[in-house]
């Protein structure tokens, strides 16, 4: 067993969180600010954070991942973090030559109390900043909230910095993409042009985090949102929230500064939240849904009836983060299957009230987020009530090793597997590939554990 | 070592390193980027402070400390005390291996536990939270060991640490806690938590179990931390020789062992950066000699075994050891005579890690390979010129901050293993005991040296010389790669690996003949990207 | 066990077929036409014919496969079938309205050497074939070939029987697609319009055996090659064949009575196949290979060397079609990986030629096609030399469990899982789905046999 | 039994079935299709040709033959003699699931044998081919029983099976060789097939193995095919009850089983259509009585053990038969209790099998479901009506063609069971002995009786009775569910079951609960194409 010093007794804890369904706010920063073209995201802080979320980053997507660091020492964190921040600004603009220095903060910087508006304004005052040239920053504490907060808080950031109203209302659709894949970002993008729908997608890693083997490394790959493109968010008719957790202060933020209107939907992953995605995006761009949507949306009910027996009833584990939880969940309820214990370490009012809505089809359900709403306490809660499926992110291996349960790889981080960033999870794609990855690893078991008499050939 | 290849003036790269640089960053970098000339050795500026904004391969104190030196050993609760982040980016990704000996046996090496520290206790403090925390651990797993690793915020909101650990270890009774201040803002890389972590292993373990260890060459294997399995092979190795293991530090070991590893009548080292501490305050205290050691690449394990047979100086021991080499040595060679043609002339570059850079290359050696130029993350100068360099370092003001134990002879345990006459004697037979020659020795002539590389000129590099492998990191893997060139990484293994002893550079050898000779390398360009690709327009000719 | 008879000793057999790897011609007729718009396939022989294929389609698809059958009796047996397909087509046309009647005959109705073309003539001498409708056969023995050869029959019959040549030469490229999935059809369309290139595809089953849940059943589904796109074929510019086996004999047709050109091409399955369809289709529309084709393919190499460590020397088994067998193997080989055993049953002397060239890369392999090339000798080959992946289709699975293998599904027919039908394996996008589902399970197996010790978090 | 739902006018319906069909054609199936009278229990045309160019459901003789009867026999080599492809497909997809005693024991279920006929043999014979396969088939497996089944061009080409397996069997010795002539054209569907099998298994299996069997109450079960393991769930009760099974035809059982059937004291029909040629002649030739039994159906499974129980007329198997019921049926009786509030009032279609249609009434009835029309796809008259229009039934050229044995009591083995007047007693008592009343006595007046359904009939049945669910095969499977009703498939299970005895019953249930109350059924419009999908313009007001 490898976690075998997890009791079955569950005892609720304080102090101590133990495996985290959540990271830190950083490297949600960092993944956010590589959605932007031409941007180095810049920690500032320790060497180690940079390093931390590079890595992981880098593990998830088999990709450059490249950012730099304050590189802190002690009398930096005793002095202050400003002379470390322009000294870093002044580098990387001679060095590697980015069109925008994202600058994230850091437990230690945000504990020093370092002002990043104040210090990037210096930057600037000083002309460390070349013309043209942009530096943004979201201060992104790590003892706040989780990885989801740093995405929310770097994507409000580019919106509050970068968005300008001219006066004059374009027909354009901002989409504030709630964290996904590369992939998924090219499935709304590719949604939004089937449509016709005209959209700026922010941040957009497709292009960025999937690049192409090409002999060469882009140190700024083809990828991510303009900054053209984000000044033109405040211009634009409305905004769609891809995620009420981690898309939806980004539109709050624009509609704020620039008063551009917004609907804040569920991440479109499965069946009913894509549903709800396709209406909001034909509504706001005021086309009609195309007869290819609706086909492809008709190919994965089909598969959904055609396969029923196989979803309907089984027993599911799942953790992660807020956005992608929740029309997961749906999804599995939608299957005719039983969310039955749910965890994220992501915190949060707006997550748990609308985890309740969903949750009213499955009353049965045991979720928790927010403090020790860990993969401990959801191991605990199988060896209760065993599942028969388990979703969540790589660390999910250790449990469904142990306890024999199909597992599914979704979410952030997975290190072990290769095609969530090469295959969309939203729309009506992602909701077949979803399907065929549930129906595959139930099978696969089902063949597995079957008696020689009980072999299965058709299914 | 004879140059195989043609190295390209390295005075002329040099500066195409830092051409693009601030003056003062160039001039700053360029005391780091050394030609090598293995008579001389030049002096290379190390364990200083990266340039902020620079894009660097190093780590924190923390990493060190707790990721590097305390992660490895299995029964130890290792609790983060501060935001989440730190605690769960170190969450199994070194790979250190471990293997309790019955499948009941303590083993939380596959836990992440942190006190998850929130913005009211960096308000108002985290120290109950951290005891609440260590408390939950205790009742919950009833551990041997408990320690307290800090994060930036915790010594900068004055959380004492070592005051809560030493509360909880008295009230919990039969619970060992202690805590490191390893910060990540401490010193310039993780070597500060190297050295952190190997001050607080002497003070609150090693001595703490005086039972005698039987058997009659007890050595401790120092700097070993097990990734991808090298410690099973050594073990696997010192078992058939006949000598006995008493303690790892720290890879696939237990609490028991290294409280007990002043035991031991040798301290053998592997990674001289991380643990050199150690093997010193040890002969300090307890009077037990090191000796560098290095079990990667055959050769050098076989000459390895046999140093330490030297050591003991024991006849049957020096014959076991023969027989040992003589029995693995072929099935190595067999492999090598193989694959040699197939990498033989082709070139590698090692930027990594605080002793792999050096060691690896006698693997590559052994493939034929010449290294073009090599560098660690967070080596110090003696690392790289050799130990009779360390009077000559400068402290500075980021290595003053790190602690410097007073160690002195135990009054009750002292006890010399080796006389001054033998000591001087085995060193006139060519054992190096206490000394480390470091890496530019072996290098060839006009290879280059560079510490702390940055990702700005690793890429100079792979664009001037174009060889046929990179050694570096997770973060430098798929960089080097987008360029064409396989990049080994020396930290994971690539998920590979035992690379060390005679199976492990078996598999390396394998590894590296499927990298550089993949053919996957050679499907880059599509075929209408390449030149000569036909013109566009079609002719077919109806039958 | 449940092979437990299949003794590893290797004997040639002369009379017996154990465990084929083929089926018989007339199932690929019938498939070859569901890929006309507005078709119904027509067995010409006993019931069960048209039962079988129905079903095997059927639960390969998980869709509706309408076909109906001459109900041979014995009577029939005995004094020829023309009154039963006769009778056939007044009743079809009457009840199920067609555009057109797909006719292929069984190794009934050609043992009693019933003529189709001659019995086809009667009907519209008759009167039994109604304005503006057609009939169209092909002669398919289940006693030759295999169900590819009854595919490239019906395939052909389509091209000859429909193509006109006006003598004015237009700009569009017929492609013949060899036996694929819709999902692959879909893919191939996708890249001809990425590309600008005018083509017409045929047969197309997309739109046809991938049909939305719609709460109808539409009996002619929206897809297929119109009756107005194969009269075109005729006077295309050039046509690219897309199998040597399955779609070659259909572009010699074409070549032979309207004069059009034609390059026969691998099935673009994997990186090279796709490469030489790429630059194929690329000059024959006389349009260069957009950036995003380009980007795409960049992805597919990106995680090949990404992830080469896991696929270099694996040893591979697989079995199945000589279109699909060909192209895979070169991709494999692309992989590093060792495809050791292949069987197909399909027989054919250009199969084996275009093998021998692919597999000079691999000398020591095994491979036999055609009379006794079964899945019994596969089992036999393994047991002699184990693999460590599989491939091929859902009958595999037996092998894979006794011998514990890997198991890749691909090809015809898959009984057991879905996504075939939905996800392409041709093209770029197809090798990446390859990549993924072959790594899935190679490392499913490192996870599931791991030490504890050895279980790796990041792969 | 009382109508639960409103049944449309059937009269209309029937009209509305067959006005597209061509004038012959609608006479034709006009009379295949019957507005139920479960009191006069009108005549339906069954059993004949299907009308060319029909899209059906039906199979043929060769899949009736190798595919349902013969298929089942775990031990048997069934070598189909032909081009490949009736093999190929009657590979495993029918489910029959068989159970070894040991995991050594010969089991070719999972095998797919075929002399894979090619043009040469097709024009010079293949009878040769035929004999090395049977050679080479011997040599690899030496099992007990290899069975050659003719496909359509066999019989054309003159190939003789019947020699062959002759001149085989004799030259093997140990190996019971024997061949069917299952031409795919012969009849009018599987049904001819059954015929065919039922004689080759009567005339080269039974009574081959006379060793006694013990038991007090002994008896074979005839057509059950272990589909999804329903003989499994039979052969458990049986045990339970303490009833001992000598054969089974043909699930799960051997040779050895087979060739002892005519020792056991009572035979049981499941599948009428499928065997109840067995069962005369076994009655003919060996004096055994047989009795239509039904284990689908909590209720039906629990007549059925009494009807067992009273004809062996043994108190203490009346009384543990009694115990096993009331053991049994509380634990369906609460599922029921749970489910049925959730099915009562629907409504089911049933197309499928020659007695299936029948039997699964019962589970819908337990369920309080209604059936609304039902027919079999190969059944005949009597299958319908009851074995009392037997004498009725005309002889047409199809089944003129299928041999009927000339059966006559065995001068040694014939021994009546029962005497004349125990038979009378029986039957006075209740016990159906040697009968079967057919389907539409137990189906509800004005419900629709369709023989051989065709594809356009089922659309439009669907379409004006909108029943919750309909059962087929996996031809309709996706046809049926395309226009958003669910289909069961009953020759298969959908993969599932089993579907007999209690626990089966349970199964039962609970799938049709799963497949009429499934949400996706409500998920199939898109938003956008629901009437009153909101407008396209959206109206935002800014905060």
């Amino acid at each position: 067993m490898l976690l075998r010093h997890t009791p079955t007794e569950v005892k609720e804890r304080e102090g101590l969180t133990i495996n985290p369904a959540k990271t830190c706010q950083p490297i949600g920063a960092m993944y956010a600010a590589l959605g932007i073209h031409g941007c180095l995201p810049h920690s500032h802080g320790s060497q180690g954070c940079c390093s931390y979320h590079r890595s992981t980053l880098t593990r998830h997507y088999k990709e450059p991942v490249m950012a730099s660091t304050s590189s802190f020492t002690e009398g930096a964190s005793v002095f202050g973090g400003q002379a470390n921040l322009l000294a870093s600004i002044e580098t990387i603009f001679s060095v590697y030559d980015p069109e925008v220095i994202a600058v994230h903060s850091t437990c230690l910087s945000e504990t020093i109390g370092d002002d990043l508006q104040q210090i990037t304004k210096k930057a600037s005052d000083d002309g460390k900043i070349p013309d043209g040239k942009y530096v943004i920053y979201a201060s992104t504490p790590s003892f706040v909230g989780s990885h989801i907060t740093g995405y929310a808080n770097m994507v409000t950031g580019m919106a509050e910095q970068f968005a300008v109203s001219t006066g004059e209302k374009t027909e354009q659709i901002n989409i504030v993409a709630g964290w996904m894949e590369p992939s998924d970002m090219r499935e709304i993008k590719s949604i939004a042009s089937l449509m016709d729908a005209k959209i700026v997608l922010f941040p957009d890693t497709s292009d960025v985090l999937d690049a192409p083997q090409t002999g060469k490394h882009e140190f700024y790959p083809k990828g991510g949102v303009t900054i053209d493109q984000l000044r033109s968010t405040g211009d634009s008719k409305c905004s769609l929230a891809l995620g009420c957790v981690s898309a939806e202060p980004a539109a709050i933020a624009l509609d704020k500064k620039c008063k551009v209107p917004f609907e804040t939907l569920d991440m479109p992953i499965g069946l009913s939240a894509t549903d709800r995605f396709i209406m909001a995006l034909s509504k706001a761009a005021g086309k009609p849904v195309p007869a290819s949507i609706t086909a492809e949306r008709g190919r994965v009910v089909d598969v959904m009836a055609d396969m029923e027996q196989y979803f309907y009833g089984k027993k599911v584990a799942l953790f992660g983060d807020p956005d992608q939880i929740m029309p997961l969940t749906e999804f599995l309820l939608d299957l005719g299957m039983r969310p039955t214990h749910i965890v994220s370490g992501t915190p949060g009012l707006r997550f748990e009230k609308r985890m309740k809505e969903i949750l009213e089809r499955a009353p049965y359900a045991n979720f928790r987020n927010g403090a020790q709403a860990d993969m401990f306490l959801l191991h605990q809660w199988i060896k209760n009530e065993p599942v028969d499926l388990l979703i969540g992110n790589t660390y999910g291996k250790y449990i469904a090793r142990d306890e024999n349960i199909p597992f599914v790889r979704f979410g952030f981080p997975i290190l072990d597997r290769v095609g969530h960033s090469y295959f969309p999870s939203v729309g009506y794609s992602g909701a077949m590939r979803l399907i065929e990855k549930i129906l595959g690893v139930l099978m696969d078991q089902q063949d597995r554990v079957a008696l020689e008499e009980k072999f299965e050939l058709v299914m | 070592m004879e140059a195989k290849v043609l190295i390209p003036d390295p005075s002329r790269i040099k500066e195409e390193l830092i051409n693009k640089y601030p003056a003062k960053v160039a001039k700053k970098r360029s005391k780091s980027i050394v030609i090598n000339d293995p008579e001389t050795v030049p002096e290379v500026q190390a364990n200083v402070r990266t340039v902020p904004g620079i894009i660097t391969q190093r780590g924190c104190s923390y990493a060190g400390c707790k990721g590097v030196v305390l992660g490895p050993t299995r029964d130890i609760v290792n609790i983060v005390h501060g935001p989440i982040g730190c605690s769960f980016y170190a969450w199994l990704t070194r790979r250190n291996q471990t293997r309790p000996e019955k499948p009941t046996d303590e083993n939380y090496i596959t836990y992440c536990f942190s006190t998850d520290m929130q913005e009211e206790h960096v308000v108002f403090g985290g120290e109950k939270k951290l005891k609440v925390a260590i408390q939950e651990a205790y009742d919950l797993f009833h551990p041997k060991a408990i320690a307290i690793f800090s994060t930036c915020p915790v010594g900068l909101i004055g959380d004492d640490v070592h005051a809560a650990s030493r509360e909880m270890k008295e009230k919990l009774g039969d619970c060992n806690v202690f805590g490191f201040s390893c910060e990540g803002y401490r010193g310039v890389s993780q070597s500060a938590g190297h050295h952190i972590a190997n001050n607080g292993v002497f003070k609150h373990m090693v001595g703490n179990n005086n039972e005698p260890k039987a058997g009659k060459f007890k050595l401790n294997l120092l700097g070993e931390y097990n990734i991808g399995g090298d410690a099973f092979e050594i073990e696997r190795l010192f078992e058939k020789c006949g000598i006995t293991l008493v303690a790892s530090f720290s890879g696939n070991s237990t609490v028991r062992a290294i409280e007990n590893a002043h035991m031991a009548d040798l301290n053998v080292i592997l990674c001289h950066r991380s643990i050199n501490y150690m093997g010193d305050m040890m002969e300090t205290k307890y009077g037990i000699p090191w000796m560098k050691v290095n079990f990667v690449g055959a050769e050098s394990t076989s000459k390895s075994l046999r140093k330490i047979a030297e050591y003991f100086g024991d006849e049957e021991l020096k014959a076991r050891v023969e027989a040992v080499i003589a029995e693995e040595t072929p099935k190595v060679q067999a492999i090598i005579d193989e694959i040699r043609p197939r990498t033989e002339g082709k070139t590698a570059m090692l930027f990594v890690g605080g002793s792999r850079a050096h060691h690896y290359q006698d693997l590559f050696s052994e493939l034929g390979m010449t290294t073009l130029a090599a560098g660690y993350e967070f080596a110090h100068r003696d690392d790289y010129e050799g130990r009779e360099v360390l009077p000559k370092i400068k402290i500075d003001a980021d290595s003053k901050n790190i602690e410097e134990l007073k160690v002195s002879a135990d009054p009750e345990l002292y006890k010399p293993r080796k006389s001054e006459a033998e000591l001087e004697e085995l060193k006139a037979r060519g054992l190096e005991i206490n000394g480390y020659e470091g890496m530019m020795k072996q290098m060839q002539k006009k290879s280059l040296v560079i510490d702390d590389v940055s990702h700005y000129e690793s890429e100079k590099l792979i664009e001037l010389y174009k060889p046929d492998i990179f050694c570096a990191g997770i973060k430098e893997k798929y960089v080097v790669q987008k360029m064409g060139v396989p990049l080994k990484q020396l930290h994971s293994y690539d998920y590979g690996g035992p690379y060390t002893g005679y199976e492990g550079a078996v598999n390396f050898y394998k590894d590296i003949d499927r990298m550089v000779n993949n053919p996957v390398w050679k499907l880059i360009k599509a075929p209408w990207e390449k030149a000569g690709a036909e013109s566009l327009e079609a002719s077919y000719v109806a039958s």
